[in-house]
């Protein structure tokens, strides 16, 4: 375990090293972020350019300007916004605890609902339970994550005032950004449930669970569930990373200042070190997320080995 | 209910009346009746397939969870809050009699335990759902009970998952789970099939206690003639979902009525009978398919082997599992599971391995069929070791060699006919062109292993044990190997069929020169069908020599006392069993610590015996 | 008193006015900074920081007189020391990082008179620069404060002598300001002035009409949700014609485009009034030239083309164009609004027998790439405004041979006109120059002049005495809540 | 035992492929139905459905019939949705396969690779292709394979890693069956539930996706109607004009149903488990 610990924390470095470069590289290749600064204003010459590159750091040699940020990584150090010029760090330290948080509620809101959902249906199989949650869990993805943002707002932010339509302040401002979130990812993750589930009740360790007189509970949560939990994990794994990304519309909708929208709001104005530094720092989340998976597997399912 | 009483008998535990249950359109039980009182052993024996486990799954209800139907019958029960008829209870009323009141021992153990927690939590489980049992206290009686069915190292086992442990041992657990709660009814679904006699006598003795000590009802089904002799009081015999005869177990086996039981019984190999024999002998079977018995084959010498160069040896060969692992990823513990194994299987022998349950037989086939990685010792195939062989090479053993696994179901594809799962080798190896040969190539092996042609299109689960088994046989059949590693393959059969799958291995043998490493618990059938015996005690072998010189001339202790615990099929020698004997050797190991190896002698030209 | 709550949609990440060109920079600081020169919602030009100005030397240097007893916020006296440091710092190394220098380049120097006189020394006359110190980089900062803390913490914490103080920001979600009681025109009427950052539109409005806000400030609000918010009772839209104009500018160059006819007939093909009667709901004004009525160098008397199909048709025959001929329309993939009509425009040209595709582009490849490397079709977007108001500014980059906005054309009469107007001090003398290139353009048909959007402001019946600021540089000292 | 009969008689086929059926006919025959889809009338904006004879579910901001444009976009839509799925399953689960079934250094290698992948942020991604090969309907399709095969790859991986040592895989290894029909015939099938879940919901998100791509210059001429994009031209009129944003929505349900049932059915096919004495 140790050892594949250790091969596992190499290799997550070598991800980290790989996933800066390209986005590095990449960023560099859509645009220069002097004409993005200057795109506003008129009467602007070759010179000024240069001039505003220089100030940048951009006159460095590719490298250098990779490593430096890489470096951030262990001095919390990421440089400067180009736009405005706020420390990255300062970006990065609000936007992350804002994802983070949302992140874990809304698949704490998915799970909640999937998996007892997923389990009734596969339970009640053809029966109208089955029918209902299959067919109102894909009304959750036929329309667009601002689609239902905006309808839980005018419900409960505009008609019923219950809760504040965006930002993040209390309690109550988490729950209408999770539930579009949760109920998004409900959506797969309930049939991913179901469909899971089928296979395992037939199993004969259900039957023997049953022949035990355990209850339908524990027969359904301890003995079945964890028998599907492989590609739920592997799945909620993957949402879970793409959660941490952030989901700049669900974001936006809601005012959310997470990481999502930073990054998106790099990209759109070629911000170089806010870009690579939220990257790097998400692909680490992200990897750290897999690697968790990856261990998971073996605690989940004792067949797996996790080398 | 209200019945008149014999002031004798009490009521009965449970009575099956007129019961039928259907598959689909597939009748498979048809009014079926029988009682058991309580305190008393209820065996039913009868042809594999014939409903045995549908039957007992119908009373615990579970069948219809499976997805069956049940076309008429009542299944009476007298329940602690008085008599019921199960078939009309909820499935939530029947919650509340499993496992506290009516128990079943499951046939398959393999699949029976749920891979993915502890085998000690799957047993507290119920003890402490039942018996209100803190934690702590339940997995302590999940102990008890684990060493109580002679499981070694039960402390160490309680955390061990059921893929670590051997066919038999997970079979004592679901014996473990099942006695946990001192139900009023015991169903058994040949709960000893994987079990050497010398456990399987001393769970027959746990048994027999329980049942007196608890007044337990107990169900016992199995197919082996001498547990029945010795546990039952009365037998049900069933053939094709219908009961054939029924009656007190000595009047059953002393005149049996109907031609089916009196086919099945001519079929019990008996131990002894071939006492003086060199060589084992095929011997011509009575069967009985419906109208008249009939005698199919004829007498025979099977010297069919050739001892000239070995087909297939293994040299020093050493199997470990880690057990324990520190922070650091490096094994503490390990269990030794074969140590320094060498033997020899020539062409067109029978080489049987017998041996404790969990004393590394299985692990030894594996290895053979490079599933196993060896820690030490090698395997050559007609002299070449197998790590030498080029990837071809080997690919051809896998032809050559078939390996049929001690758990048929798990061994199925699940998501394929069975049809698809014996077509698999020959399309593998291109055996047969065209789909049409192919498909009357799998007809032809179905129908050689005792199963219709048409049953090609079932998928696994809608077979009986035995049937699985057969399914098994028939695919390791179809790739024409010459070595076939049969590990319990015949435990599930009853013994018509297996005593016909016996002659169908002999004839293979002698017509192909096929050799047979044959891994078996039934002493008498490995006493009929072997050339040589290699006796496996503790990962070592403890003896090895020819059949007679093994059956005639034990020497090992451990071998005599195999011997002399081999249940009789007759009511009316019931040995008188001792209660439990002695500790039970751990196998697990510190790393470092490794066991004695034993030094073998020659006590008679190819008879070795471990010198203790 | 009270508080009034103002979404805005964009975080410009700093406070220095040297770090940024955004109106949404200057939405906010208008209330913290002062300039020399004020421009309110009028558009006229008065004097703030300072009191008066003398335009000497041909325009090449400007004599301000500086107004006493003004105080930064932390206490900082303003005078000609916190002019000069301001104009020093603006165009020495640290604005040179930043994007407002290039603004300002006309400045030489600024050299300090007595404590409250100063004078800019000017390279070359600059007929825009007195507006241009009403706002961005020429804001005043104090001298003592700017110099001691770093430049970081400037950024973060603004101090200016406007009628409202800083209290505190927070990246990406707001601002909150106090009132400056000690401010030289008066305390301002509302005691606190809070922004916050909200990007979606959608998402402003939900917060107005559930009380989170009471302003939203453009450019937030799409033409497509002013029926939403006139729906609710107690909102209302409040709009006044903004700088921003689109058109669709032509590749003079290349393929049909290149014939001024078919440019023409183009534009005829479109009912630009339809156009903006129904997408626009009337919230903008048809061009004749790329500007709108509140810049200098609007002409009125310059009437865009008509819409007439047959003239388009016959002459696209003229030309020579056959019917079904394709154009390519290259567009902001962002702009919904905008997005709705070039789809109307391609229906349009449709009737003429053009076929148009519509190419959408991630905005800054559009502009940075597509656009000066002159790889657009035979039209793309040109959305372009301001805040000076001042022809001049879009003109120039429009159409001077060799300007990044300017792939495809190269004019030396228009040239000339371009570089003659700039140093003229005379207004009316430039006014007429520049309404002769607003002629000259259109006559060539360089561009498909569509419409001037309005600034639309969404209010909350609580404020009070608002009165919308063309260019979005509130200042809302004046705005009371109830 | 004659299922194979029964199958194609259960209620999820009929129901799926009868809609989808009904669907792609529509889209198919869009052409013929609604001949002039793109007709802008600009002095019929916004008209609610149900109100007019001409313009049944009404009309977009444009004046354009709702109805013409919902069945005309499917076309774009459903490609981009099934190709884009088809081909990141393909290569997803090819990938997961091996890398789960071989382990060792493929595995290292194709989940390191995952692992990158998953850490681009999707824009970026979006941008730096079109700056690289331009933007067009196939490289939309491209991309959304190139950023989704990840899901498939790490699902397969994980559940084959649950499988591979499994007894009956082992049997089919102990026969000497070659590695890829241990892959295709027996791995494979024991793990699609839960691609085919996948699978069909991520057709509704890459229809949804298409869209969202318009802004970076990756989508289609917005002249060309898609129920991605008509949701996201609804956008501003969520509240005002409910209509252009929901039947495009509603159409995208239906598809998705449809697929989801075939699904479904699909699963209930390969496992035969669950089909005794239904
Ligand atoms: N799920 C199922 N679907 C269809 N048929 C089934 C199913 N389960 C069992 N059967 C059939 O029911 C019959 C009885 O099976 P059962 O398991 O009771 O046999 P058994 O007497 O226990 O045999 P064995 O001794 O081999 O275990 C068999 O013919 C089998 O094929
Ligand atoms: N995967 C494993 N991990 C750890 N221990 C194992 C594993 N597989 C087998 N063992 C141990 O190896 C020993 C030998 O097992 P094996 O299955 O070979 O026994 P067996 O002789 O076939 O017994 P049986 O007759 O009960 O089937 C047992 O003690 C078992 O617990
Ligand atoms: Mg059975
Ligand atoms: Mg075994
Ligand atoms: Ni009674």
């Amino acid at each position: 375990m140790t050892g594949f610990l250790f091969k596992r924390l190499l290799q997550a470095a070598f991800v980290v090293m790989v996933v800066t470069l390209i986005v590095a590289w990449a960023v560099r290749l859509t645009g220069d972020p002097a004409l993005m600064l200057t795109s506003g204003s008129a009467n602007v010459t070759e010179a000024d350019l240069a001039r505003i590159r220089e100030g940048l750091g951009l006159n460095e040699p590719f490298l250098v300007q990779y490593f430096n940020t890489l470096a951030g990584l262990f001095t919390w150090d990421f440089g400067r916004s180009f736009v405005g010029g706020t420390q990255v760090s300062l970006l990065i330290a609000s936007a992350l605890p804002a994802t983070l948080a949302l992140a874990f509620a809304s698949m704490a809101v998915a799970i909640l609902i999937s998996i007892p959902l997923g389990i009734r249906a596969a339970v009640s199989r053809g029966k109208w339970a089955d029918q209902l949650i299959r067919i109102t869990s894909l009304i959750g993805l036929s329309f667009p994550n601002f689609w239902l943002a905006t309808m839980l707002v005018l419900i409960f932010s505009i008609t019923l005032r219950w809760l504040p339509p965006s930002g993040m302040s209390g309690w109550q401002s988490f729950i209408m950004p999770a539930l579009t979130m949760g109920v998004i990812l409900t959506a797969t993750n309930v049939r991913l449930v179901r469909t899971t589930m089928l296979e395992v009740l037939q199993s004969q360790y259900i039957m023997v669970a049953r022949a035990k007189g355990l209850s339908e509970r524990t027969v359904l949560y301890k003995h079945a569930l964890r028998n599907c939990a492989i590609p739920l994990i592997t799945y909620m794994g993957l949402q879970f990373g793409g959660l941490l990304g952030g989901v700049v519309v669900v974001e936006r909708v809601f005012n959310w200042p997470g990481m999502g929208s930073l990054a998106f709001d790099a990209v759109a104005a070629r911000d170089y070190p806010v870009l690579q530094s939220v990257i790097m720092v998400l692909s680490l989340l992200i990897v750290s997320v897999n690697l968790l998976v990856d261990i998971a597997y073996g605690l989940v399912d004792p067949r797996i080995r996790t080398e | 209910m209200n019945r008149p009483q014999h002031p004798t008998s009490p009521p009965p535990l449970l009575t099956v009346e007129d019961l039928s249950v259907a598959f689909g359109q597939n009748t498979v039980i048809e009014n079926l009746n029988f009682a058991v009182q309580p305190g008393r052993t209820l065996a039913i024996v009868g042809e594999s397939g014939s409903g045995k486990s549908v039957a007992s799954m119908s009373i615990l209800r579970l069948a219809d969870i499976a997805g069956a139907r049940y076309a008429s019958g009542r299944i009476m029960f007298q329940s602690a809050a008085g008599p019921v008829d199960l078939l009309t209870q909820s499935q939530e009323h029947m919650r509340k009699l499993r496992g506290r009141e009516i128990a079943m021992i499951f046939q398959e153990p393999m699949t029976s335990l749920n891979p993915v927690f502890p085998i000690g939590d799957q047993i507290a489980e119920v003890l402490m759902l039942h018996e209100a049992m803190p934690r702590r206290a339940a997995l302590a009686e999940a102990e008890r009970l684990m060493s109580l069915v002679r499981l070694p190292d039960a402390g160490a086992l309680l955390k061990r998952y059921p893929h670590q442990l051997s066919g038999g041992m997970r079979q004592r657990v679901m014996i473990a789970m099942a006695l946990a709660c001192r139900p009023k009814l015991l169903i058994a679904d040949e709960p000893t099939t994987a079990l050497d006699v010398t456990i399987q006598a001393q769970i027959l003795t746990i048994l027999k206690d329980l049942q007196r000590e608890l007044g337990m009802g107990l169900i016992f089904i199995t197919h082996d003639m001498g547990v029945v002799a010795e546990m039952a009081d009365d037998v049900v015999v069933m053939w094709k979902g219908r009961k054939v005869e029924e009656g007190p177990v000595e009047t059953l086996f002393a005149a049996p009525k109907h031609p089916y039981t009196r086919a099945l019984l001519s079929a019990v190999p008996r131990l002894g009978a071939m006492t003086g024999e060199p060589l084992p002998k095929v011997s011509p079977l009575t069967v009985f398919d419906g109208e008249a018995p009939r005698i199919l084959g004829e007498a025979r010498v099977q010297d069919t082997a050739r001892y000239e160069a070995p087909l297939l040896s293994v040299r020093d060969l050493s199997v470990r599992f880690d057990i324990r692992k520190d922070w650091l990823g490096r094994a503490t513990h390990y269990c030794p599971a074969v140590s320094d194994v060498s033997l020899d299987i020539y062409p067109g022998e029978t080489l049987a391995l017998v041996g404790e349950s969990g004393s590394g037989k299985s692990t030894i086939g594996r290895t053979i069929q490079q599933l196993q990685k060896a820690a030490a010792g090698e395997v050559l195939v007609e002299g070449r070791p197998m790590s030498a062989m080029s990837l071809a090479d080997r690919q051809r053993l896998r032809q050559e060699i078939q390996y049929i696994f001690q758990d048929p179901f798990a061994s199925l594809d699940p998501r394929k006919t069975v049809g698809q799962s014996i077509a698999e080798p020959i399309e593998t190896h291109g055996l047969l062109a065209g789909r049409r040969e192919i498909r009357s190539r799998v007809g032809d092996l179905l129908e050689r292993v005792g199963l219709s042609a048409d049953v090609a299109g079932r998928y696994p689960h809608q077979f009986s044990g035995g049937q699985r088994q057969r399914v098994c046989i028939a695919r390791a059949l179809a790739s024409k190997p010459r070595l076939i590693i049969a590990d319990e393959a015949l435990s599930a059969l009853d013994v018509s069929i297996q005593a016909q799958i016996i002659n169908l291995f002999m004839d293979l043998q002698r017509d192909e020169g096929l050799a047979y490493l044959f891994i078996s618990h039934d002493m008498a059938v490995v006493e009929k069908m072997s050339h040589r015996v290699a006796v496996l005690y503790l990962g070592q072998i403890v003896e090895l020599g020819s059949r007679a010189q093994v059956f005639e001339t034990p020497g090992h202790p451990y071998t005599q006392r195999l011997l002399s615990a081999v249940p009789v099929a007759d009511p009316t020698r019931r040995p008188e069993r001792t209660g439990l004997a002695g500790e039970i050797p751990s196998t697990t190991r510190r790393v470092g610590d490794a066991p004695a190896l034993n030094k073998r002698i020659e006590i008679a030209p190819g008879h070795l015996v471990a010198a203790s | 008193q009270g508080t009034l709550t103002v979404s805005s949609p964009q975080d410009p990440g700093s406070w220095d006015p040297i770090d940024t060109f955004l109106v949404n920079w200057a939405s906010v600081a208008t209330n913290i900074y002062d300039g020399l020169t004020y421009r309110g919602p009028d558009m006229e030009l008065v004097p703030a920081l300072a009191t008066g100005w003398e335009e000497l030397d041909e325009g090449t240097r400007i004599r301000f007189t500086l107004r006493e007893g003004v105080t930064f916020h932390n206490g900082e006296p303003f005078n000609a020391e916190a002019v000069k440091f301001t104009f020093d710092r603006l165009l020495g190394d640290e604005g040179a990082a930043g994007p407002q220098q290039s603004n300002y380049t006309s400045i030489d120097s600024v050299e300090i008179i007595d404590d409250y006189t100063v004078d800019f020394h000017l390279g070359a006359p600059d007929p825009v620069l007195l507006t241009k110190l009403a706002g961005y980089g020429a804001m005043i900062v104090p001298p003592q404060y700017a110099s001691e803390v770093s430049e970081e913490e400037f950024n973060l914490n603004p101090v200016g002598t406007g009628p409202f103080s800083f209290v505190s920001y927070e990246p990406r979600i707001g601002i909150n300001l106090e009132a400056f009681e000690d401010h030289w025109g008066g305390a301002p009427q509302l005691a606190n002035l809070n922004y916050r950052f909200i990007t979606e539109p959608s998402t402003a409005v939900a917060e107005l009409q559930s009380g989170g806000v009471d302003l939203v400030i453009p450019p937030t609000i799409p033409i497509g949700m002013i029926s939403t918010i006139e729906q609710d009772p107690r909102l209302s839209v409040v709009s006044t014609p903004g700088p921003t104009v689109y058109s669709l500018r032509f590749n003079t160059r290349d393929g049909i485009t290149a014939d001024e006819r078919v440019r023409r007939a183009l534009i005829m093909a479109v009912d630009r009034d339809t156009i903006v009667e129904a997408i626009l709901g009337g919230e903008a004004s048809v061009i004749a030239s790329l500007q709108g009525e509140l810049s200098f160098g609007f002409d009125p008397a310059l009437e865009p083309l008509p819409y007439d199909p047959e003239a388009a048709r016959a002459l696209l025959a003229e030309a020579g164009v056959a019917p079904g001929s394709q154009v390519q329309i290259d567009i902001r993939g962002n702009d919904a609004t905008f997005n709705e009509v070039v789809q109307a425009i391609s229906a349009y040209l449709a009737q003429v027998g053009i076929t148009a595709s519509i190419q959408p582009y991630e905005t800054n490849v559009l502009l940075n790439d597509i656009i000066p490397q002159g790889r657009t079709g035979a039209m793309f977007q040109q959305s372009w405004g301001g805040w000076t108001f001042d022809y001049d500014n879009t003109a120039y980059s429009m159409y001077h041979s060799g300007e990044k906005w300017n792939p495809y054309d190269s004019d030396p009469e228009l040239d000339a006109l371009l570089e003659s107007q700039r140093p003229m001090t005379d207004r009316d003398a430039r006014e007429e120059v520049l309404h002769e290139i607003a002629r000259y353009t259109a006559e060539r048909a360089l561009e498909m002049p569509i419409y001037n959007l309005n600034a639309i402001y969404a209010v909350s019946d609580r404020v009070q005495n608002f009165v919308p600021a063309p260019d979005s540089r509130l200042r809302l000292t004046d705005v009371t809540v109830e | 035992m004659d299922q194979t009969k029964s199958r194609f008689l259960s209620l999820d086929f009929l129901l799926g492929a009868g809609l989808l059926g009904l669907i792609c006919t529509a889209v198919l025959a869009s052409g013929w139905l609604f001949p002039n889809v793109g007709a802008i009338d600009l002095t019929a904006r916004l008209v609610p459905p149900f109100a007019r004879a001409d313009h049944i579910l009404g009309t977009d901001p444009l004046g354009r019939d709702v109805l013409a444009r919902v069945v005309a976009g499917g076309w774009i839509s459903l490609q981009v949705g099934v190709l884009s799925v088809a081909g990141s399953v393909m290569l997803g689960v090819i990938v997961g396969l091996v890398a789960g079934y071989y382990r060792g250094i493929w595995d290292v290698i194709v989940m390191r690779f995952a692992d990158v992948q998953l850490a681009l942020p999707f824009i970026l991604l979006a941008i730096t292709f079109i700056a690289i090969i331009g933007g067009s309907l196939t490289n939309t399709i491209i991309l959304l394979i190139v950023s989704q095969w990840v899901q498939y790859a790490r699902l397969v991986r994980a559940q084959v890693l649950a499988l591979r040592d499994r007894e009956f895989i082992l049997a089919a290894r102990a026969i000497g069956v070659k590695d890829r029909r241990i892959l295709f015939s027996h791995l494979l099938p024991n793990l699609l539930g839960p691609v085919v879940v996948l699978m069909t919901l991520n057709v509704a998100n890459n229809i949804l996706l298409e869209s969202s791509l318009t802004f970076l210059g990756l989508g289609v001429d917005p002249t060309i109607p898609s129920w991605g994009g008509m949701l996201a031209d609804g956008r501003t009129y969520l509240q005002s004009a409910w209509w252009v944003s929901v039947f495009p929505g509603l159409a995208i349900l239906l598809t998705v149903l449809g697929l989801n049932l075939l699904g479904d059915w699909l699963r209930d096919t390969l496992d035969p488990t669950g089909r005794t004495g239904r």
